[in-house]
């Protein structure tokens, strides 16, 4: 009944479920090639960088070229601090969230340089519009955990009163923006804020991230238009992990060369890097971060990198993709390499970092234990029925005081 | 068996033998994808993760490959430009069913419908028409959270030139389905994502309960249709008319029985144009009404049938005619139960009428 | 002079003088975002050529010049754009008005209102808020046709966290746009676009008149506000309610004295919340109630007066409330004044709810 | 009061009202430079056309280099005849518009090449999704201008019924789309319409064209994605007349290089054209149209071009621009250029010229005659009036039913 050929153009992924995963088609410059421009370089003479791809962590874990941001050597090993808690949390939550502990979670593992440089990269008074898959930002940041699972598990000391879908983070204290299920609406939110940072003259900028299979939204053009217009001091973050839920970054992509080019429609300065290479991600956000601060504009960053894991608790990849594809990702693990690169610079080892998993592990048990004793989803204590009707304006009006009264709370 | 499933339904049954089959309401609605896209070349199914994979809720599922990569493809994530192809295809007399992921993703491409598909036959007087069916999981109760639980069902119902549809059970589900994608009009058509697995009479806490050993779980195999603008009584009474479409339809049938009282439900299945007349007949047998919804209160479709309501049958009533519904707040996550008007609140409301 | 313009503006005018002028509604308008921005450095204008060129009905006109470019400045065309922008400054202190050009074009930017702007509040628990100010011209009477017409209130009206206004003349315009840019939530600002330049009452034939002319036309030219969620009853009378807001004020105002009925007339100017008490003040006295709008009728607000007004002021009512709207078809350019409530309408409607 | 410079950057246009009109910052290449590739080309090597600007009628109005269609002179005189026609109408639409005859008009002077050789190089069976201002190519299309008249004063046997604003038109046997008054709502209209021609495969492609504006709506971006992913068969033109209504053309295209050069972010051919050289227009239209039409996917085409007149007839663009941009614009008057080359090819004069004016003046004054004798806006006949309740729906429900009773007729 089908036709054997489809009458129009329907992009599909080089393999599906039980074929061998394969990633031959993807080309990967050597590390150490792409030029470093200066960060007040014009956003067109970017174009080689938005077709190539920023590398800094060579095949043997070493940093080189022009990008080497040469971090300190505790920097280096806070950063993998991050990112291990990042995957702790990560594996933690999921196994609660099996346990039934909370109602849904989306881990990042694959993804976690991504987030975890970026922040490092930034100021920390510089506000992150995040989407729901840079936990990163918070352990990098240095948000309480028990504060973070308590959001989670929707009990009474979460901060956002149970409102909340879990991960949709909301941490004002940290610039940490309020999350939002709806795809790619942070974007002109976040060139709006990088405006008023302007306008208020106070050297802030704003980072805000989005995935691959979101760029399709009309609101990431919306944002670009504004970022290009205004000229805002904002690092647009496009986190390519080649998967939307389902549908594979072509979907959105199209005949896109990358994602990162699309920066260049707007003359934005645009820069296409491994988004698993700790350094690469730390150099770039830190150049963009320069260039913004110096009013040079903003830069759209996209980090290619891989989703290793399930979409979210909902999902389940077995449906569209092969077994197996994250182990053979030609960029690697991001905390993989930047533990080889600091123990080859004789400045880590297998056994620290067995202790630092253990101790992270650890206190990330530790933490939900602590967490739980205020209170779970299931079994309370949650915030106050009432909270429900509060925050809806800053005073309830008559009609919320009266529903209030209806349900007698 | 459905036992009331009106003309159309009865009189297809007359001449042909239909193959009766347990369906919970993803089947149902797969079933009449199925149905349509063998029988019409012209239909095609697109979405976010609608096409390989057969979308996050499975009712896309296989249509891929059974009827090709063009038929049931996967859409990028841009709910405007979805709308927009649609109507593209449409008016070249295609006939497309486009799936928003969850209804609260609808909003991006409200443009396209309120200006664009809504309008398209009255702007070029007949010349060209969007005939597109538009499906939106809907409604909470599933721990979604403020984005995966609206039920924007009114927004629609304020826009001349769309139908509205909201089912509220497997067999219903595919025979409206079947109606939609028949209809010449553009339909926007909402499935309460609770009761895709089962019937849901509001209980929280209890056992998800399956469509398998329900009436309307009993789903024919084969094409049949509803008409779209009449609704059903799906359980007669004297003391109260509960008007009700979707999960709320369960959850008043159920609270009615709880409380043990007379309460006539009925299942109003399409929202634009809804059925006037078996509301009027059954508020003018009751003299007394409540409307329900799971949206907000202010100015959701339970405004528009209380106004009407009030309208047609005012010196007939008794009481006032009482809403249920949301709360006017977004859609709370842990507390979704508080905000979620089930079997009590339906309770107090005909204790209210009752005793008015 | 206004007679009846509430506490907060009385209490103004007893410690300080006033400068009165004669305004109509788009230097009201403009006049209240020259106080704003004048003693608020935070407040800021942008929009579609509501820049240099002071915006295609002029009201932002001067403020770039006056207070520079990057205060009152021109947008992209995207109205999601234009919203999100506003979102991220309110966040960070700002207090952004966004002027869409025309409310029908408001659908491209409602994702950003409905998901974002009106639950930021809420989802981040007070940690984040948007007070954003959107202006927005509505309804029709211009010859705009159906894109250039459109009165979308009700949409806005069923979003919790926003707050809806719509002003009837300039004294109201300025004030209760002053008190929605210093509100601390959101507001959705309609602008009867017909009023603009004067009093309009229905009567599509007639001159226009002016509103140097009209009591309401004088406005103070310093800062004041008027309260959100106040209506203000424009006339008096005892046989029948009728409750209207924007353009339909004057026209039912204009009805009344036409047909020489008794009729009390409430002017809402604001629809969220609403002043329910004032409206079931006017109905227990009167009895019988008319609600009107001018957008199509299922399910737009006056739906939901007439079904709250029901269930508060059931036992008072001695008539079914009536709707008096347009009709539920887009709004059409040749034959506008066939759609637009005016007069007639009315009538027909007051003496329906007097003989019933 | 005013900061004297703004805390972030508004792009303003170089002159304003009582500047000296000025358009010295625009490079205009030679004619006949630009390569013209084969229509099978791969959409990123059309990057130095999306930069460039293909020109084919030189300064002394002859036709040069790879792009020149080498059309036939009665091809010429019958697209010159368009193109006064055009102009002529508009005129006149105008004096009537001034004179009350209708609500509301909007003239495309200037203009007229981008509709005219955009629809003489198409196929009459091609769908195009106009925007508001490409009459022209109802003229090119040989649409009947009493019919055009009649729908412009609403009258009786206007086809839409007096429902749409004059110049809103649409002529489904001239496969026109339905023009919407809601900006760039078209666009992934005509990618969805040329995918079912595929899907069809009946050959037909779809064009659609928007403006310099309107390019920043999603809506531009949602149909690129869309005409990538699927390859449609579509031509996406981008009208860059400079101006919205009161905003240039910098306020949407921010640091932008051109707006050909955005659909190089989705790997579409991408072509930068003399919008007011009609052989350019024509050469490029039937390059793209080839392309759709041999399964090579969307062509984005920016015609750029001078809006030499108001925006509407709401607009005074005396409030926001300098007077006599139009005379000096560098790329001159489509109208007078085609004539001039015509009259090189010694295939026109000045005579022929003044009476193919005189002719078509005095047919619209007659059609005008003509049209009025079938009603006016203000003394009717109208469209019925109970026609306002017709084609909401296929057939009225209830409601429209009552509210026909309601209104008594
Ligand atoms: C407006 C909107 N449309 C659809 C969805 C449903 N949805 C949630 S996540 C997702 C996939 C997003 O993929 P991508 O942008 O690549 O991000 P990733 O999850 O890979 O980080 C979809 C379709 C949504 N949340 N919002
Ligand atoms: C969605 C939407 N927003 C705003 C408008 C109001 N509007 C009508 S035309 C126009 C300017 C369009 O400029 P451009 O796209 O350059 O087209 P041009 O008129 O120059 O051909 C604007 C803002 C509209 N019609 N639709
Ligand atoms: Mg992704
Ligand atoms: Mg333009």
């Amino acid at each position: 009944m089908a036709h054997t050929e489809p009458r129009f153009h329907v992009p599909a992924p080089h393999v599906r479920p039980g074929d061998t995963p394969d990633f031959s088609h993807i080309a990967i410059p050597p590390a150490g090639e792409a030029k470093r421009p200066a960060t007040d370089v014009a956003g067109m003479e970017t174009r080689d960088l938005a077709l190539g791809l920023v590398r800094v962590l060579d095949h043997n874990h070493q940093a080189v070229g022009e990008w080497d941001p040469k971090l300190d050597p505790d920097v280096l090993r806070e950063g993998l601090r991050h990112m291990v808690l990042t995957r702790v949390y990560d594996d933690r939550m999921l196994k609660l969230q099996r346990q039934g502990k909370m109602s849904f979670y989306m881990k990042s593992t694959g993804e976690e340089a991504v987030a975890v440089a970026g922040a490092m990269a930034m100021q920390k008074s510089d506000m992150v519009f995040p989407s729901y898959r840079q936990q990163g930002i918070l352990f990098a940041r240095g948000r309480d955990i028990v504060d973070m699972m308590c959001h989670c598990i929707s009990n009474s000391r979460d901060n956002l009163k149970g409102r909340q879908l879990p991960v949709h983070y909301t941490w004002a204290e940290g610039n940490f923006f309020s999350i939002s299920g709806n795809l790619a609406t942070q974007l002109p939110q976040a060139v709006g804020y990088a405006m008023a940072c302007e306008y208020r003259g106070d050297g802030e900028i704003a980072a805000t991230w989005i995935g691959d299979g979101s760029t399709a939204e009309g609101d990431f053009h919306g944002a670009l238009v504004l970022a290009s217009t205004y000229r805002a001091p904002v690092i647009v973050n496009v986190v390519n992990n080649q998967w939307a839920i389902s549908t594979f970054q072509g979907i959105a992509a199209g005949d896109a060369p990358t994602f990162a080019y699309k920066g260049m429609g707007y003359g934005l300065a645009s820069l296409r890097i491994d988004g698993n290479d700790f350094l690469a991600v730390y150099a770039a956000t830190k150049w963009a971060a320069e260039r913004a601060r110096a009013g040079h504009g903003a830069t759209v960053i996209e980090h290619f990198t891989y989703r290793a894991d399930a979409h979210s608790t909902s999902d389940d990849p077995s449906g569209y993709r092969p077994k197996g594809e994250n182990e053979i990702w030609p960029l690697g693990d991001p905390v993989e390499r930047l533990k080889q690169h600091l123990i080859g610079l004789g400045e880590w080892d297998e056994e620290r970092h067995a202790a630092l998993e253990k101790e992270l592990n650890e206190m990330v048990i530790a933490s939900y234990k602590e967490a739980e004793s205020h209170g779970t989803l299931h079994d309370g204590p949650l915030s106050p029925v009432e909270s429900i009707f509060e925050d809806v304006y800053a005073e309830p009006d008559w009609r919320l005081r009266r529903q209030r009264q209806d349900l007698g709370v | 068996m459905p036992n009331r499933t009106g003309a159309c339904v009865a009189s297809v049954r007359i001449w042909e033998f239909k193959i009766m089959a347990k369906m919970n309401m993803i089947q149902a609605l797969n079933s009449a994808l199925d149905n349509m896209m063998e029988r019409d070349p012209d239909v095609i199914s697109f979405g976010e993760d609608a096409g390989y994979f057969g979308g996050v809720f499975r009712v896309t599922a296989n249509l891929q490959s059974k009827y090709g990569l063009d038929r049931s493809f996967d859409a990028p994530i841009n709910e405007a430009a979805i709308m927009g192809m649609a109507i593209g295809m449409a008016a070249k007399g295609l006939k497309p069913v486009a799936e928003i992921q969850f209804s609260d993703y609808i909003f991006p491409g409200l443009d396209q419908i309120v200006s664009e598909m809504s309008r398209l036959r009255y702007r070029s007087a007949g010349q060209f028409t969007a005939p597109v069916v538009v499906r939106a999981p809907c409604g909470g109760g599933i721990r979604g959270g403020q984005t995966h639980s609206m039920s924007p069902e009114a927004f629609f119902t304020q826009v001349p030139g769309v139908q509205v549809v909201m089912p509220s059970n497997p067999y219903d589900a595919k025979g409206l389905l079947i109606a939609a994608i028949e209809s010449p009009d553009p339909v926007i058509f909402f499935e309460p994502k609770r009761l895709y697995n089962g019937p849901f009479e509001g209980h929280s806490g209890g056992a998800l309960s399956s469509w398998g050993k329900h009436p309307k779980g009993e789903v024919p195999e084969e094409h049949y249709s509803l008409p779209i603008g009449k609704a059903e009584v799906v359980r007669e009474g004297s003391a109260v008319t509960i008007i009700a479409y979707g999960t709320l339809v369960l959850v008043a049938q159920a609270a009615a029985e709880k409380a043990g009282i007379d309460a006539e439900v009925i299942d109003l299945k399409t929202l634009v144009p809804y059925d006037l007349e078996t509301i009027a007949r059954s508020v003018n047998k009751t003299g007394r009404c409540i409307v329900a919804q799971e949206a907000p209160r202010t100015s959701g479709f339970a405004a528009e049938l209380a106004a009407q309501v009030q309208e047609e049958c005012f010196y007939a009533l008794e009481a006032p005619i009482q809403r249920v519904t949301g709360w006017d707040t977004p859609y709370p996550h842990a507390h979704e139960w508080a905000y979620f008007p089930g079997p009590d609140r339906f309770i107090n409301a005909m204790n209210a009428v009752l005793e008015a």
